[in-house]
């Protein structure tokens, strides 16, 4: 009782300012986060720069506030195309089983065979660059992963008197699916949409550092956290701010879950 | 066997059931349990069923085939009740184990009437105190209730729609006798009000007698005899019948 | 048996559909593998020459058949940009990867099973939430990043080895395996991690259950059934986990792969791809596909195995 | 044998603590049979679980004693309880359907306690000894359930492996929760005589916790009555069924089901 | 390395793109590929770190007055990597292999011009040109191979001061000092090219010993690395620019061009991403064309915003535009320039987006197909012409990718090529180059720097005007 609610509050702190930051970096950065000025390069900590300045020095306070909204709208969609399309999939074929298990399965091994850098490429030669289209194909490659869970629990679940009850009381194949079965298995699926969220933030900056993500000078954190690597000897301060921000914003969210949490 | 087909709500015949024991190493190859032998016979509307018969004898097996809960079995089954209801031998498994109480018994309204949330959580409440149950139980999860609380629960989980046929399987073990009376009682009402049919399994033949019209006896997957009840506890034919009777002791009583 | 023909027959089918993704993937991203080879000397004329001579001219089904064909007879194709056959390019680099995921598969395993029972018994506790936090930031570290950090704290202060000195397992065994060792570790912990988190939830779920106490009613001591009776159950939903993760490390070794400079068949997908060198690209994917199918196939087969309820189907 | 002094369980996991045993006492010699009846939810399984040391969770508290052949099961070290659990004191569970582990054959479940307390004994004499006592429990076919996984036998065969498993190591004390209700009366029978002879040969003292009262008065020597958490009357088998002194117990022996139709309503 | 116990010296060399190309030096183009190569082939003559060309597989030549005739004589015990000797049969086929048109166009674009290759005895071999080139000779650099190989592809055989052992694709390149060689002989025994395609683990690497060199640290890398490193500075021998595509609005009118070269501030810009170090540039050729350099050119569009501005009104943008800056996204310092470039065109209300894509897509969208805006990139000198930096810019010309199209400039390079006079000729070049400042047929930035991190245990490293390593004067410091 006590540890949940110990976790709800810590992991709404933490959302709550990562929210906050990124709200106000909507409207207000303390300076332009794409000006550069040359005296400042790679300067550290200061009171006029409280997270210093990257390489072109530019305001890392600022920048990290821009880009927290993008990473985390990129995160939080992908994770949801994800988790929607992934649960789908998986409470469709755990819960039929059959044929249509085996084909959907062997789909969702292709997808899954294929490295997500080229699926990412594909898409956004087919779509054009931009953010919609990064998380479309972020999306798509993390569809598998979620099905792959979702599908072993429901062929737990499936046999279970509680869903012949169901069906006896006129319940629908997909009530069934999703109002009964589907809370079952809340306490495997909570932890795998963090670790997805995690993930997402960092495939966001693995497609930038392809050239198929963000685009520079916009700040994304993942983007920054991997332009910063050239300088970790010189300048640690530049990875750190990004990284701690990252660390935050996942923190923050998988706490909350685990608050919000029943079993 | 009966021929007055009209008023059946349930009949079957000649079913065979029989579960596939997988292989379970080198040394025990794969073989079939053959647990229902041929089982034929006829519910009418409004009346109570009794079942009862030897541990793993095929009861559940039969009470779950009724209601097409085995993939595969032979014979026929013809069932003519729009929302046939079932309660599990197994209360614990037959509850979710993410929802609450008071959920689990909302469903079946929620899914076949237009109640609105009030009406339904009124209803709900009703039929809580009707198997003998405190409100408050409707906040909990399964797993916080004590067995006979659980059974209770299935049973009042299966009387919310007012079906017409349920399929009891060993609905009152575990509770104690008062309240095992009261939901004789409850069911024996609910039997004359709507024309409740019952297909009663259960090991307490004394119960089986007083809420039964006809009864059966199984013994290894066959049924072993079966009419009313009267015939059958005082007239037993079969040395099977007579073996159960004796141990109930109804037997003495009788003479 | 007849199960198992099946599945071959599902497998293989798979692979068909993959392989010809493949080729679909190239007809749709932009570049060709002339205009890659011929780089800033490009001209129309010699463009079309060389797409002649590579037989890019002709169209996609003939490409596909005739790629069929010789896969059919063993041969892969010669790489377009290194000139090489694929079936030796390939084959000389599996070793590298295969040892790389197995190694980081062992540790993780290693890490997360005694660590997920451990936070689960202690639920609650001390330990379970410094474990928690710490399983939180290292989930939260990006792979690159962790990379750096392990290879400055264990090359570059404690010298444990020398960054980027990979050596080749045609040299020798141990220093190969030497070197592996710390990308390995860098791959495992977060997945690890991951796994530590899956399996404790797992656990205490299992915790909950009526036959945990009746193991308890017979004078089991915690650590007895935690291992004999729950982890097994628990492990249900871990081994598809577990299952993902290794194909997971397969197919995503290039990050790691990158950082570490370790020439294995990530890195020769990454540049194969942006080559547009397709013969080799189709030649790994088709493998990556199926060691993840053949993964699939064994993580549903152990599923089976783990709870006999399913086999009632 | 045991003793237990004013024992009260109270849950932690609702908002408002909810107190489910209040002020229970008992005492047992060895070989005594007590039959436990009571209301359903009356705190019966949750005394018994006590009493089998298996309440150690974290969100109840649990005061009062629990003397077995002199230690206080509620305060002693683990390992110590884990000595006795399985060895000394066996139990029956209420739910067989779920108390049995789903990934582990029969066999290897019943042979648990063994395996435990007595680590010398030879795999097939493990073997033979289940097999006996799953004879013992009148399973037919006891070589198929032997190699069956739980859900594969019906309700009553797992209740009679619960039994079988709980009686392996011959305990000097024996908490049966409701252990015949998914059993026919023939079987039912033969339990109750299996728990006597049990009780005569080996002095076993069984705790028989039931709502079938004409099969307690077959069993036991003395009754604990339950409602609510409470005792509400306690007393010698006869004594209790001749001359009920509680409303409620008139009403529980009145309520015992009879061969004859009851007045319609 | 660190491998101490060998006795024999070696060296191990960071490459930051695999050798993913032929061996074969006719068809190998990536300029990663070539640098390498150049340590195992030869022409019948080779630049020396000046750029001047000396005899190589030839010990000497002639050229006829007109500049039509090439006559070369062959170099005693001139002898291939197989241990056969080189003879003018191979000389011939190796041009003829290069000249060769069945496939569209000659392997060298230049090669066109040949009308014959005559052996002329054991030891000479002459080249006939349809017309008089006095660059010609530059393209005689272009390797000398065997015509028995039949693996060129695979097997490199050349008569370079190293030979090939092995390579291990996307784990190194080896190759190994030729005994035989008819020159200065190579110093260091063993040189391993590793493959370092992490950028930012170069560092590590350097400081870390596994490997002794790299060639293009850049400045932030530089700081970085340990005492036991040196950092040798040259320049990269490219046109880094951005380039615009001339025949795409808004770029087709030339005061939109104007308006870019008068906002951007290239030095604003080397401040920025190597601390000032590189060379600004006024037009399409670099310092070490010594002859044909013009630093005036750097001045022509000195920061003016005033006027960048007045020229936007007077081409109707006066409220500015936006347009998209396509930067192949495997070179860093293209990408930070294209970064410092938004922010310098935004003072004068010019919005620039940056689409990065891969060095593949690149060349097909931007490079071949000319679909594109704008483009931040280097352009090298193939050979050591000036003609290879320039030729590109004639309207007609296939490799044209800014379609650049003004007569003044045809005709010029017209001239320049028809002359044979070397002031004429020269003249012409830098009439060439002036155009291309005036028209702003691009916004000229600069020649990159060149930082090569070497470990202080070797030394002798030198610097060619072009894109080639030499290995063979590398040579460990004695302690
Ligand atoms: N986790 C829990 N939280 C709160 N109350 C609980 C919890 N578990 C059980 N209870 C309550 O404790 C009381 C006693 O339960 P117990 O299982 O001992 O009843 P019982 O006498 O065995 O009844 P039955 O005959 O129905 O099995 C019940 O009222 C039950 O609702
Ligand atoms: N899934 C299964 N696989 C194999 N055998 C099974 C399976 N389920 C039940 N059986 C066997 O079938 C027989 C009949 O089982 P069933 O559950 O129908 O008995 P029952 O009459 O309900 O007994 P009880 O009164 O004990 O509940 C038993 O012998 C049992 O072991
Ligand atoms: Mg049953
Ligand atoms: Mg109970």
């Amino acid at each position: 009782m006590k540890k949940k609610n110990l976790n709800f509050i810590l992991g709404s702190i933490l959302t709550g300012i990562v929210l906050l930051v990124m709200l106000v970096g909507i409207f207000y950065t303390p300076y332009d986060p794409t000006a550069m000025d040359n005296a400042n390069k790679l300067s550290g900590i200061s009171l006029a720069h409280p997270f210093g300045c990257d390489n072109f020095g530019r305001d890392i306070l600022s920048r990290v506030m821009k880009g927290s909204g993008t990473t985390l709208l990129v995160a939080l969609s992908t994770v949801a195309i994800g988790t929607f399309f992934g649960v789908l999939l998986g409470a469709f074929t755990g819960y039929f089983g059959g044929l249509l298990d085996e084909v959907l399965m062997r789909i969702i091994d292709v997808v899954f065979a294929f490295p997500s850098i080229l699926l990412a490429l594909v898409f956004i030669s087919l779509l054009g660059p931009g953010k919609g289209n990064v998380i479309i194909s972020l999306g798509i490659a993390f569809i598998p992963s979620f099905a792959r869970i979702v599908r072993s629990e429901f062929i737990r679940c499936k046999n279970m008197d509680y869903v012949k009850l169901a069906r006896l009381a006129g319940a629908g194949h997909l009530r069934i699916m999703f109002v009964h079965i589907l809370p079952n298995t809340i306490s495997v699926l909570v932890p795998a949409v963090m670790i997805g969220f995690n993930n997402a933030v960092l495939a966001e900056a693995g497609m930038s550092y392809l050239g198929i993500g963000v685009q520079p000078p916009d700040a994304s954190l993942g983007r920054m956290l991997s332009e910063a690597q050239t300088y970790i000897f010189s300048a640690p301060g530049f990875a750190l701010f990004p990284g701690i921000f990252i660390v935050v914003m996942v923190l923050g969210f998988s706490l909350l879950a685990e608050g919000l949490k029943r079993d | 066997m009966e021929n007055t087909q009209t008023n059946n709500i349930l009949m079957v015949k000649d079913l065979r059931v029989s579960y596939s024991q997988e292989a379970g190493s080198v040394f025990r190859p794969k073989k079939d349990l053959d647990v229902l032998k041929g089982v034929s016979f006829s519910i009418r509307e409004g009346e109570v069923m009794g079942l009862v018969g030897e541990s793993g004898c095929g009861k559940s097996t039969l009470s779950k085939a009724l209601l097409g809960l085995i993939p595969k079995y032979e014979g026929v089954i013809v069932q003519k009740s729009e929302h046939p209801q079932m309660i599990f031998q197994d209360p614990f498994s037959s509850l979710n184990p993410a929802k609450k109480v008071g959920w689990i018994l909302e469903e079946p309204l929620r899914l076949n009437t237009g109640l609105n949330r009030a009406e339904r959580e009124k209803k709900v409440s009703e039929m809580l105190r009707r198997v003998g149950l405190e409100e408050k139980l409707a906040q909990r999860y399964p797993r916080q209730l004590s067995g006979g609380q659980r059974q209770r629960v299935c049973i009042a989980e299966s009387l919310m729609l007012s079906p017409k046929l349920l399929i009891a399987d060993e609905p009152v073990s575990a509770l104690d006798v008062t309240i095992q009376a009261q939901i004789i009682a409850l069911l024996r009402s609910i039997q004359k009000e709507m024309g409740l049919a019952i297909l009663f399994i259960s090991h307490d033949m004394r119960v089986v007698y007083q809420l039964s019209q006809r009864v059966m006896i199984m013994k290894d997957g066959e049924i072993v005899e079966s009419g009313d009840v009267e015939q059958v506890y005082f007239h037993p034919e079969h040395p099977y019948t007579k073996k159960l009777l004796e141990a109930a002791g109804i037997l003495e009583e009788g003479d | 048996m007849k199960y198992f023909m099946k599945k071959l027959i599902s497998m293989a089918a798979t692979l068909l559909v993959v392989s010809f993704l493949v080729f679909l993937a190239f007809a749709v991203i932009p570049g060709d593998p002339a205009t890659a080879k011929l780089g800033t000397e490009a001209t129309q004329a010699k463009v079309e020459a060389l797409r002649d001579e590579m037989g890019l001219n002709r169209p996609i089904p003939v490409r596909y058949a005739a790629w069929l064909g010789g896969l059919l007879q063993g041969d892969m194709g010669t790489s377009y940009s290194y000139s090489m056959p694929v079936t030796k390019m390939v084959s000389d680099k599996i070793p590298v990867t295969l040892t790389l995921t197995l190694m980081s598969f062992a540790m993780m395993v290693l890490i997360s099973i005694p660590l997920g029972l451990y936070t689960a018994k202690h639920e609650g506790g001390t330990a379970d939430h410094v474990v928690s936090a710490l399983n939180q930031i290292i989930m939260a570290v990006p792979p690159f990043f962790s990379g750096i950090l392990i290879t400055l704290l264990f090359g570059l202060i404690l010298h444990l080895f020398t960054p980027g000195g990979y050596v080749s397992y045609t040299k020798s065994i141990p220093g190969f395996l030497g070197y592996l060792f710390f990308p390995a570790l860098a791959i495992a912990l977060p997945k690890a991690a991951m796994a530590v988190k899956l399996l404790r939830s797992s656990i205490v779920h299992e915790m909950r259950q009526d036959y945990a106490r009746t193991a308890y009613s017979r004078g089991n001591s915690t650590r007895n059934v935690m291992y004999r009776h729950l982890l097994k159950n628990a492990m249900i939903p871990v081994v598809t986990f577990l299952g993902m993760a290794l194909a997971d490390m397969i197919a995503g070794s290039i990050i790691i792969e990158q950082v570490f400079n370790i020439p294995g068949l990530g890195r020769i997908l990454l540049t194969s791809i942006s080559n547009r060198d397709y013969p080799v690209v189709e030649a790994i994917i088709v493998l990556l596909a199926f060691l993840v199918i053949f993964i699939n196939f064994l993580v549903d087969f152990i599923y089976k195995k783990i709870d006999p309820r399913i086999r009632v189907q | 044998m045991l003793d237990v002094i004013d024992l009260n369980l109270e849950f932690h996991d609702h908002l408002v603590p909810e107190t489910v045993v209040h002020h229970f006492n008992l005492h047992m010699e060895e070989g005594d049979i007590v039959g436990l009846v009571g209301e359903s939810g009356s705190g019966k399984s949750m005394t018994a679980l006590a009493i089998a040391g298996l309440l150690r969770r974290h969100d109840m508290k649990k005061t009062g004693q629990i003397m077995f052949h002199g230690t206080d099961l509620l305060t002693c070290p683990r390992n110590q309880l884990r000595g006795y659990q399985g060895d000394d004191i066996g139990i029956v569970f209420q739910e067989p359907m779920t108390s049995l582990n789903p990934v582990y054959r029969i066999g290897w479940q019943v042979e648990e306690s063994l395996r435990i307390h007595r680590p010398s004994m030879s795999r097939e004499d493990r073997k033979g000894k289940a097999m006996e006592m799953l004879r013992a429990v009148e399973l037919p076919d006891p070589e198929r359930i032997y190699h069956s996984y739980p859900h594969e036998i019906s309700g009553g065969q797992r209740q009679r492996v619960m039994i079988a498993a709980a009686m392996i190591c011959d305990p000097a004390l024996l908490i049966a929760d409701e252990p015949t209700t998914a059993l026919d009366v023939t079987v039912q029978l033969a339990i109750v005589k299996l728990l006597k002879k049990l009780n005569r040969e080996k002095k076993t003292g069984i705790l028989f916790i039931s709502h079938d009262l004409s099969l307690v008065k077959r069993l036991c020597e003395r009754i604990v009555v339950m409602k609510d958490g409470r005792i509400v009357e306690e007393g010698a088998c006869d004594q209790i069924f001749d001359a009920p002194k509680e409303s409620y117990t008139q009403n529980l022996i009145a309520a015992i089901p009879r061969c004859e139709k009851p007045a319609e309503v | 390395g660190d491998k101490a116990g060998e006795n024999s010296s070696q060296i191990t060399i960071g490459i930051p793109q695999d050798i993913e190309d032929s061996l074969d030096p006719h068809k190998a183009v990536a300029a990663g590929t070539e640098e390498v190569l150049f340590n195992l082939y030869e022409g019948l003559v080779k630049p020396d770190s000046s750029g001047e060309l000396q005899p190589a597989v030839a010990s000497d030549y002639r050229i006829s007055e007109d500049a039509t005739t090439y006559t070369f004589t062959l170099r005693d015990g001139g002898k291939f990597h197989d241990g056969s000797p080189v003879t003018a049969q191979d000389v011939k086929y190796s041009i003829d292999r290069c000249a060769d048109t069945t496939n569209g166009e000659p392997l060298v674009a230049a090669y066109s011009h040949i009308q014959s290759v005559n052996i002329v005895d054991d030891k000479t071999i002459e080249v006939v040109l349809d017309g008089p080139d006095t660059d010609f000779l530059a393209y005689m650099t272009n390797a000398v191979i065997p015509a028995s190989n039949e693996n060129p592809d695979t097997n490199p055989i050349g008569t370079g001061p190293y030979k090939y052992v092995s390579r291990s694709p996307q784990e190194n390149f080896v190759i190994e000092k030729f005994d035989d060689y008819w020159g200065i002989p190579a110093n260091i025994e063993h040189v391993t090219f590793k493959v370092c395609a992490n950028a930012d683990s170069i560092v590590m690497d350097l400081n870390g010993g596994s490997i002794d060199m790299f060639a293009r640290v850049t400045t932030a890398q530089a700081e970085q690395l340990g005492d036991n490193y040196q950092v040798l500075e040259g320049t990269m021998n490219l046109v880094q620019a951005l380039y615009l595509n001339n025949a795409a609005e808004p770029f087709n009118d030339e005061r939109v061009r104007q308006a870019l070269c008068y906002a951007v501030d290239p030095q604003g810009v080397m401040d920025m991403i190597s601390a000032g170090k590189g060379t600004v540039i006024g037009s399409s050729m670099f310092p070490a064309f010594e002859k044909y350099f013009m630093p005036e050119l750097s001045d022509m569009y000195a920061v003016n915003l005033e006027k960048a501005k007045e020229l936007l009104k007077e081409a109707g943008y006066e409220n500015g535009f936006s347009f998209t800056i396509t930067v192949p996204s495997n070179y860093q310092q293209h990408i930070d320039t294209a970064q410092v470039l938004v922010e310098q065109l935004k003072k004068i209300g010019v919005t620039a987006d940056i689409n990065l894509i891969e060095w593949d897509s690149w060349l097909s969208d931007v490079y071949a197909e000319r679909n594109y805006q704008a483009t931040v990139v280097g352009v090298d000198a193939s050979a050591l012409t000036p003609s290879a930096l320039l030729s590109r810019f004639v309207s007609t010309a296939g490799n044209n990718f800014i379609n650049f199209n003004n007569a003044d400039y045809d005709a010029a390079y017209a001239k320049a090529l028809a002359t044979i006079d070397d002031d004429e000729k020269t003249a012409a070049f830098k009439e060439c180059e002036t155009l291309l400042a005036e028209h702003a047929a691009n916004v000229y930035i600069q020649d990159l720097p060149y930082l090569v991190a070497l470990n202080k245990k070797y030394a002798g490293y030198e610097f060619y005007p072009l894109y080639v390593q030499d290995v063979s004067k590398l040579y460990i410091v004695e302690e």
